[in-house]
């Protein structure tokens, strides 16, 4: 009952704010909204608690029926287990939070009725993405949030440009979609089955036996759905969408492209870990694919102005953080760095919000600077963000993101690479954050007159979710703290054990994978952690002697000295020009060259030639028949000479 | 020993000079003649015909075809005098409104 | 060669009522034509309707229960004879209902002008039931003849002097190469009797001469018939004769020919069908393809009807080959099942023209019927259903009787046919919709001479009657029709084709 | 009752035809709306009740109605429904009424023949829905052609002619030789069984020889790919969008072009299954490419309705793979992408029918259909926006709404039948999301700055009455497809499973085919 409820009242504002209510104020529709949320958290926590109160062993709740046709069945069914319950926390947790901090963040508008009602559905969709038991159900609310996020990023329609960018959101998201269905219909053609528990239950039955088919099967499987997660989580090549879902308000950003929908690759490819165990190809793509991404999306990060762009980036580097960390088997480190990462980078777009608000939304980093003094508690907040998502030992990211790296180095030799290249990553995630807070908080102030005296300090309903958020990005990194590290009263790895009944590796794999979390000496663990840190230390003094006020000598200088390098890293490396010169613009021309020429002129012109040749033959023949009483009977003898011939010869 | 052949084969031949009349004269009233030979050629094959076959069928049709002939030949001629009484002519390539 | 006195009973004079009541009609006419009080179009119209109704009552109530030949087969009653005379008759009469003026205006012709009709009418009776070569031909001659002479003299201007005159040669000629079929049929087979020609055919198939005049029997069928390509006068004439002749013409002739190909074919030379089925074929073929393309570009609606009368030959010519050498009664019965629908809609349609038409514009062009709808709107939905029928679309009498046409066909296995009617067919639907834009979906144009209906009870109940009946042919009664059609041809498929030694020619 | 259920199908097919004549009859033309909408409004409850009452559980045939009509060619009056036409025959009445109500307001003197014409269409419609014997089939199914033509040509736009005359001749091509196929195979039969009959449940039996068979399945498979249509016989279909009336392009898209596909899995694939199963992948490509190139055509579109035309074409072409995805080695169809090909067909019907709806909505208010003279319109028309979203969302598959339920089974079917197929058709999910989101953005986002766009009205409560029907119904069948495949389960599963031999048994006894004499022996020489 409890458990309905989560998703009921979601449902039920959507529905109030988005039909029902379309004339009241904003704050009645904040109001609706948030307290939806809210109620929804709720009954999320007391459902939780139940869980885990029994046991917190997995359950599978069934719901009604909903396609069955031949031998495929997909009903409304959920599952509630370690996993999903900790998503549901999240979602709904930091959705109200977001939810409070949106009102502010959206006073000026005339209405919100709209605005509120998109989020509510959003917060439905991802609960049922989350939930669902079958890859159907979970792709209801993956294509779900998929539309919200396209229509929240075209929020301000009037603008062509965002209408644009939310375009642009759910094709490139359809284009993994179209990998998750061959997922699903693999799953089905070679497993009749899509429901996880039973997915599951027959591939670690240890008598199932999978034949080679089955074996080769979900190698394609996983990397179909990888497509998918791609598509998700923003990975490359298909993470161009990302920056420009910017144009969306900053709640929006936050909730839904930093904290919860562009998490949902990795919690599908945690829920089907089983599978992902039994294809060590597709884990390899994978792994290499997230430590790139982190790379790439942090280089492209070091040179924005735009605050939010890099917060976008470097949401698409943290995402590949993740999917690293389920390359390499460390489905826990990537939730858990999921988790941590929600908390800080809501955060940190939050506090942007409020700067953004601050600075009559103004989002270049350039004319901002000094604004510690304006807004105190942002800058507090902020900076706990940021030290967050660097890694400064003892905050969150610290824990999460080292575990990353460690199991990735730990993951086998043929995983080096990745983990230099997400240490690397490491280094630039730290300049460039502090870039980010450097340029906003310290220095002098950069803007116009008229916006320097209007800068103050955010409403509580703003600052008051920021600072919720800031406690829970310091605290939360506790949860998991390696255990190398002792400290009193806490249990190491405590999340990892939590989400042990959820990590399941086959029979068939696994003493390959407990020969690999055979102990390693504390020394190189020590070692690893020691590297990252320091480069993040170095990485973070370079970012503050460079942007200690405003764009210092160094920066420029540096900036001139790799002129191309720091052309390309502005123009993020051209890979939206390419898609566009490669891939739409041939695809349009094709179009028009099939409409104008293939339609219209051949296979139309065809069709109409045929009446138009008789129409010809009727005309010449009629002018053939001079109507001379000669030619009449001409014609009469040649018809009978014609038939003479058909009978004689 | 003459066969009925030989018959045939001139009155074929009749018949072919008949056609050709019709088809290449362009004097309506030699039209009409041409038309006239035809139908005598059809006599004649009936006549030898029945001669043949010593039965007088053959030259009972005859009988009627001579009489038809000559009502063909009644109307067509007035057709004939009609036409050359208004337009004054008989060529048939006068008769060309009609056509397509 | 005696005429066995015994056919001589009142029997007989009842068989032949309809044709001696015509001729009576006829005389009693041309006496009227002379009076110049007895003279007048009420009650030269009266004789007229009067020998009609009489004839056709004759023909439907009495016919012998078996089919009997009187005269040596010079008269022949059965059902299939008297079949085709009532189907003449009643179209006479509707004609006549329907085109009064036409036949009628003229004060000083009038009695004439009625009494060549009557024997027009009187020529097609004697054909549809002669059995004997002679018989045949006279009836054949007299009904042409007449039309020969209408044609010219019913509006004396120039198109129609041209029409007659074509019409008068290309006939003659044609009536010249059947009779030269005929003759030399005779000489092969020794007799003018279509049974005991039947009888002789079988062990003649391959004498050249007995191919020459079956081919030559067939072209001049096939004229009359205006199977391509021995067509060309239908289009001139139809133009040419005022439209209640071309509606004559256009029904009359075709049910009479086809009576008659069906007792030829069907029955008589059934055994030799190797040789007139080709040539049928082809000539089916033609047909088709030219007379729906020649529609296509054709302005005038006569001439398009003409052209569209045309390619309908070609489909019932598709049944006629259905028959081949089999005894089978369908191709038959479907082929008189299209008939009767085919001269519903002929009727129809020619029935709409002239309501509309007057007597400055009696050949009227698309242009005069473009925006029919707005001013007529019932005279354009009856067209609209006459041109949806003969396009043989359902629920229409037309769909139907291509139904039964196709069936026959392929029962036979005449593929090659019925795909070429197939494709006719799409091509036809072309001009006939074309009837229909120009009514419907066009604004009215500038014409010269605006129509200016006459408003007659009797021409609107024709046509109520003829619309009713199309779609009731279509939808309700089509089994109805059909029995009587299959019990209608049985007779001639029952006929026997025996072999026997008559007839062997000495070389 | 009893009556009632043995002629419900009668009813509810000539309702329509009476409430013509009756539109004609009726005086004024106020009345006439009233009596077309009622009339409307009876036969969907009429089918309402054939629904009700529809045995779910049995393939067979229900509902049953025979008399004779031609007994000497074997040629009856057969009624029936099972699974496969049921869901169509309540569209049909369903879309019906909202069409009138949609030309409610037009307001001249021809009004009252396009009411008339258009409960003729209906009738037509249902009738070749409902008939199981083939001529009787082939009545309706050209008969329906004759109303919606004048609909075309009378009411339609500038070009109307042109389309219309090509729309007519180019599919009576097609049937006349599906006619002609008939014939044979009404032949054979007799050959094979000495019996003359047209009805559809003994020609189920009829086993071609395999060469004929490929002849004949070319015929009836030509015809309905015509009306489809199927990509390359597509292109009389966006001319008579364009020029059609609102209203006719909906009846088009929504029912006619459906009766395509249901003539495929009624005749062509169960009567002639080996012929089938070899032109399955030639008939799939064809499918499959329509898919692609539709969408990409219609993306291409400047003209709103013609875009939604083209996906149409897209759309079909899913149905079309759908209904002959050959599974097991040609055994068998795949259940799971008939049972989508069935529900798409529906859902093809409400969603796109919306969209028609909702261009003809601004067509009405600004006269114009080019998406470049909108923009923004999402301000002055807020429910018109939420509708437009709510249809295109059905017609790009989303999940919950109807649209994913059928495409997503058609391509796990096809993907089960043929992978690479299915995963190009795949892509059609893409590049219809390509182009309705396009349609969308131009009509509904993007600045506000064409002046008669500022002043433009939101929906009227009539325009609500019936669009508000198509949306609900849009998401319900996405969220509750077992509602409807409930009903249709098992004759889908008939003909997926048997449709080597397959069979359907019809309720009421069908009396043995009536003989003529010695002729009929002889004609089947």
């Amino acid at each position: 009952m409890l458990f309905w409820l989560i998703l009921f009242f979601p449902l039920l504002g959507a529905f109030l704010n988005g039909l029902v209510l379309r004339k009241v104020s904003p704050t009645v529709s904040h109001i609706l909204g948030t307290s939806a949320l809210i109620a929804a958290f709720v009954c999320a926590l007391l459902t939780y608690l139940q869980f885990l109160a029994g046991g917190g062993q997995a359950q599978v709740i069934t719901g009604m029926e909903w396609i069955e046709a031949g031998t495929f069945k997909a009903p409304f069914n959920f599952i509630l287990d370690r996993l999903s319950g900790l998503m549901l926390l999240i979602i709904t947790g930091i959705g109200s939070l977001i939810h409070i901090y949106a009102g502010g963040y959206m006073h000026e508008e005339k209405a919100t009725y709209r605005f509120f009602s998109y989020l509510n559905l959003f917060v439905f969709m991802m609960l049922l993405l989350v939930l669902g038991d079958n890859l159907l159900v979970m792709f209801i609310g993956w294509e779900g949030v998929g539309l919200c996020s396209y229509l929240l990023i075209g929020y301000w329609y009037e603008d062509d440009k965002n209408a644009a960018a939310g375009m642009k959101a759910f094709l490139v998201n359809r284009i993994g979609d179209i990998g998750f269905l061959l997922g699903i219909f693999l799953t089905f053609k070679y497993f009749h089955t899509v429901s996880f528990s039973e997915l599951k239950q027959m591939i670690l039955s240890a008598g199932a036996q999978l034949n080679g088919e089955q074996i080769e099967a979900i190698g394609w499987i996983t990397l179909a759905l990888f497509v998918g997660a791609c598509g998700k989580s923003a990975q490359m090549p298909l993470y161009v969408w990302l920056p420009d879902a910017m144009a969306g308000p900053t709640p929006v950003s936050a909730l839904i492209h930093a904290a919860t929908m562009v998490t949902a690759g990795i919690y599908m490819m945690t829920r089907l870990n089983f599978l992902f165990y039994l294809a060590p190809t597709t884990q390899m793509i994978v792994a290499s694919v997230g430590a790139v991404t982190a790379l790439f999306a942090a280089t492209i990060a070091l040179v924005q102005y735009d605050i939010k762009k890099v917060l976008a980036y470097s949401t698409v580097s943290q995402l590949g953080y993740m999917v690293l960390g389920c390359g390499v088997g460390a489905y826990s480190a990537g939730v858990f760095h999921l988790f941590t990462h929600a908390c800080f980078k809501a955060l940190l777009f939050l506090g942007a919000g409020s700067v953004i608000v601050a600075m009559h939304h103004k989002q270049d980093m350039r004319e901002m600077g000094g604004l510690r003094k304006y807004m105190p508690v942002t800058h507090l907040v902020m900076l706990i963000g940021v030290l967050a998502i660097i890694g400064f030992p003892g905050l969150s990211g610290f824990f999460s993101k080292d575990e990353i790296l460690w199991r990735a180095w730990t993951g086998g030799d043929q995983y080096h690479i990745q983990w230099g290249l997400g240490a690397l990553a490491a280094v630039c995630t730290s300049f460039y954050m502090v870039r980010l807070l450097m340029l906003t908080f310290y220095g002098k102030n950069r803007s116009d007159h008229h916006t320097q005296e209007h800068l103050h300090e955010t409403s509580v309903v703003m600052w008051g979710p920021l600072v919720v958020l800031a406690i829970l990005s310091a605290a939360v990194g506790y949860l998991n703290v390696p255990h190398i590290i002792h400290i009193p009263g806490l249990t190491n790895l405590l999340f990892e054990h939590y989400l042990d009944p959820v990590i399941s590796i086959p029979p068939q794999v696994a003493e390959h994978w407990h020969h690999l979390h055979a102990e390693y000496p504390q020394s190189l663990e020590w070692a690893i952690m020691a590297v990252s840190v320091a480069g993040m230390a170095i990485s973070s003094l370079l970012a503050i002697s460079m942007y200690s006020n405003g764009f210092g000598r160094i920066a420029n200088s540096l900036g001139s000295a790799f002129k191309g390098a720091h052309r390309v890293l502005t123009n993020k490396y051209y890979v939206d020009e390419f898609y566009d010169s490669y891939i739409v613009t041939p695809l349009r021309d094709m179009s028009q060259f099939l409409w104008k020429v293939v339609d219209v002129l051949i296979i139309d012109g065809i069709v109409n030639g045929v009446g138009q040749a008789f129409m010809l033959i009727g005309g010449l023949s009629s002018f053939r028949m001079s109507g001379s009483l000669h030619r009449h009977g001409m014609v009469m003898v040649v018809g009978i000479i014609c038939m003479l011939t058909v009978l004689f010869f | 020993m003459v066969s009925i052949n030989h018959y045939l084969v001139l009155a074929t031949f009749m018949f072919l000079c008949g056609t050709l009349g019709v088809l290449f004269r362009r004097n309506l009233l030699l039209v009409l003649m041409s038309i006239e030979l035809m139908l005598n050629s059809v006599n004649l094959v009936f006549v030898s015909g029945s001669r043949l076959l010593g039965n007088l069928d053959g030259q009972v049709m005859v009988f009627f075809i001579i009489t038809v002939a000559a009502c063909e030949a009644g109307v067509g001629l007035a057709m004939v005098i009609a036409l050359f009484r208004r337009y004054g002519t008989v060529d048939t390539n006068f008769l060309r409104i009609l056509r397509g | 060669m005696n005429f066995n006195i015994p056919a001589l009973t009142p029997e007989f004079y009842l068989t032949t009522l309809p044709v001696l009541s015509l001729c009576v009609g006829a005389l009693i006419a041309m006496l009227q034509g002379v009076s110049r009080r007895l003279g007048g179009e009420n009650a030269v119209f009266a004789v007229v309707v009067l020998s009609l109704a009489v004839s056709l009552a004759a023909a439907v109530i009495y016919s012998p229960a078996v089919e009997t030949s009187y005269l040596n087969g010079s008269y022949l009653a059965g059902v299939l004879a008297r079949f085709g005379q009532t189907l003449i008759l009643v179209i006479a009469l509707t004609v006549v209902l329907l085109f009064r003026s036409t036949f009628l205006h003229d004060r000083f012709l009038r009695g004439e002008i009625t009494a060549l009709y009557l024997m027009i009418v009187t020529g097609m009776l004697v054909t549809v039931a002669s059995e004997d070569l002679v018989t045949l031909f006279v009836g054949l001659e007299l009904s042409s003849i007449g039309l020969y002479a209408l044609v010219g003299y019913l509006n004396p201007s120039r198109r129609s002097q041209e029409g007659a005159i074509k019409y008068f040669v290309l006939g003659s000629f044609a009536a010249a190469l059947l009779l030269f079929g005929f003759a030399l049929l005779y000489v092969a087979t020794g007799s003018l009797r279509l049974s005991e020609i039947s009888q002789a055919a079988p062990k003649l198939l391959d004498h050249n001469w007995v191919r020459l005049g079956v081919v030559f029997s067939l072209v001049g069928l096939s004229f009359k018939l205006a199977l391509a390509p021995f067509h060309l006068w239908a289009p001139d004439t139809y133009e040419a004769a005022p439209t209640g002749l071309t509606a004559l013409m256009a029904t009359t002739v075709k049910a009479m020919i086809l009576v008659l190909v069906a007792r030829f074919f069907a029955g008589s030379l059934a055994s030799v069908y190797h040789v007139w089925l080709p040539a049928l074929m082809f000539a089916a073929t033609v047909s088709m393809i030219l007379g729906n393309i020649m529609a296509l570009v054709q302005t005038s609606l006569k001439r398009m009807l003409a052209y569209s009368s045309i390619a309908h030959s070609g489909y019932m010519a598709i049944a006629i080959c259905a028959i081949g050498g089999g005894s089978s009664s369908f191709p038959i019965a479907a082929v008189l099942y299209y008939l009767v629908g085919y001269t519903i809609i002929s009727l129809g349609a020619f029935g709409v023209l002239m309501w509309l038409e007057n007597q400055e514009n009696d050949n009227l062009i698309l242009d005069d019927i473009t925006g029919l709808a707005k001013k007529h709107p019932w005279a354009a939905l009856a067209m609209a259903v006459f041109m949806f029928s003969f396009a043989g679309m359902p629920p229409t009498v037309g769909f139907i009787g291509k139904f039964f046409v196709f069936n026959a066909a392929i029962t036979n296995q005449l593929y090659g046919l019925v795909i070429i009617g197939v494709i006719g067919s799409s091509i036809s639907l072309f001009y006939y919709l074309r009837v229909i834009v120009r009514m419907y979906m066009v604004e009215p144009v500038k014409v010269a001479v605006p129509l200016a209906p006459v408003r007659s009870l009797v021409v609107t109940g024709i046509l109520a009657v003829a619309v009713l009946a199309n779609l009731a042919l279509g939808t309700l009664f089509p089994e109805a029709t059909m029995k009587w059609m299959v019990n209608t041809s049985k007779e001639v498929a029952a006929s026997p084709v025996k072999t026997s030694a008559t007839g062997n020619i000495s070389h | 009752m009893d009556f009632l259920n043995s002629h419900i199908l009668s009813i509810t097919t000539f309702l329509p035809l009476l409430t013509a004549l009756a539109v004609l009859l009726s005086p004024s033309l106020g009345t006439a709306r009233w009596v077309s909408l009622g009339g409307a409004l009876v036969t969907f409850l009429a089918s309402l009740h054939i629904w009700f009452y529809f045995d779910s559980q049995t393939p067979g045939l229900q509902f049953t109605e025979i008399h004779d009509w031609i007994p000497t060619f074997g040629i009856r009056y057969i009624m029936g429904v099972d699974g496969l036409n049921l869901l169509l025959i309540v569209l049909t009445t369903f879309l019906t009424p909202l069409i009138l109500l949609s030309v409610w307001n037009i307001d001249d003197k021809k009004q009252k023949a396009f009411l008339a014409l258009f409960m003729t269409l209906e009738c037509g419609m249902l009738g070749s829905l409902v008939a199981f014997d083939l001529v009787f089939f082939y009545v309706f199914w050209e008969a329906m052609l004759i109303p919606m033509y004048f609909i075309i040509g009378i009411w339609g736009g500038k070009n109307r002619v042109y389309a219309t005359t090509k729309f007519i001749i180019y599919t009576f091509f097609g049937s006349l030789l599906m006619l002609a196929a008939m014939i044979v195979l009404y032949v054979l039969h007799f050959q094979q069984s000495g019996v003359y009959t047209t009805n559809l449940l003994d020609l189920y039996g009829t086993t071609a020889p395999y060469n004929t068979q490929l002849w004949l399945f070319a015929a009836f498979a030509l015809a309905f790919a015509i009306k489809v249509p199927m990509f390359p016989f597509h292109t009389w279909l966006p001319d008579a969008h364009t020029e059609a009336p609102t209203s006719g392009s909906v009846i088009l898209a929504g029912v006619l072009l459906k009766l395509g596909t249901y003539g495929l899995l009624r005749f062509a694939i169960p009567l002639f299954p080996q012929a089938t199963a070899t032109f399955a992948p030639l008939i799939v490509a064809l499918g499959v490419i329509g898919i692609i190139y539709g969408a990409l055509n219609a993306w291409m579109q400047k003209d709103a309705k013609k875009m939604v035309a083209y996906s149409s074409v897209s759309h079909l072409g899913f149905v079309v793979i759908g209904s002959i995805a050959v599974v097991s080695g040609g055994a068998a169809l795949s259940a799971e992408a008939l049972t989508g090909a069935v529900y798409q067909q529906i859902n093809h019907g409400i969603s796109t029918g919306s969209l028609f709806f909702l261009v003809g909505v601004i067509y009405d208010r600004r006269h114009t259909r080019l998406l470049a003279d909108f923009g923004g319109l999402a301000k002055v028309m807020p429910w018109f926006a939420i509708m437009l979203i709510v249809a295109t969302l059905s017609s790009v598959g989303l999940p919950g709404t109807g649209g994913f339920v059928g495409e997503f089974l058609i391509l796990l079917g096809t993907f089960m039948s043929n992978p690479l197929a299915g995963a190009t058709a795949a892509l059609g999910v893409l590049l219809g999301a390509v182009y309705m989101l396009t349609l969308c953005r131009k009509i509904l986002f993007g600045p506000l700055d064409n002046e008669e766009n500022k002043k433009l009205k939101d929906l009227t409560p009539r325009e609500f009455a019936y669009l508000t029907p198509l949306a609900v119904l849009a998401v319900v069948m996405g969220v509750f497809p077992n509602l409807f495949l409930d009903k249709v389960k098992p004759s889908i599963e008939n003909l997926a499973n048997n449709f080597r031999n397959y069979r359907i048994v019809a309720e009421a006894p069908i009396a043995t085919p009536y003989l003529l004499g010695e002729e009929h022996k002889e004609m089947g020489r």
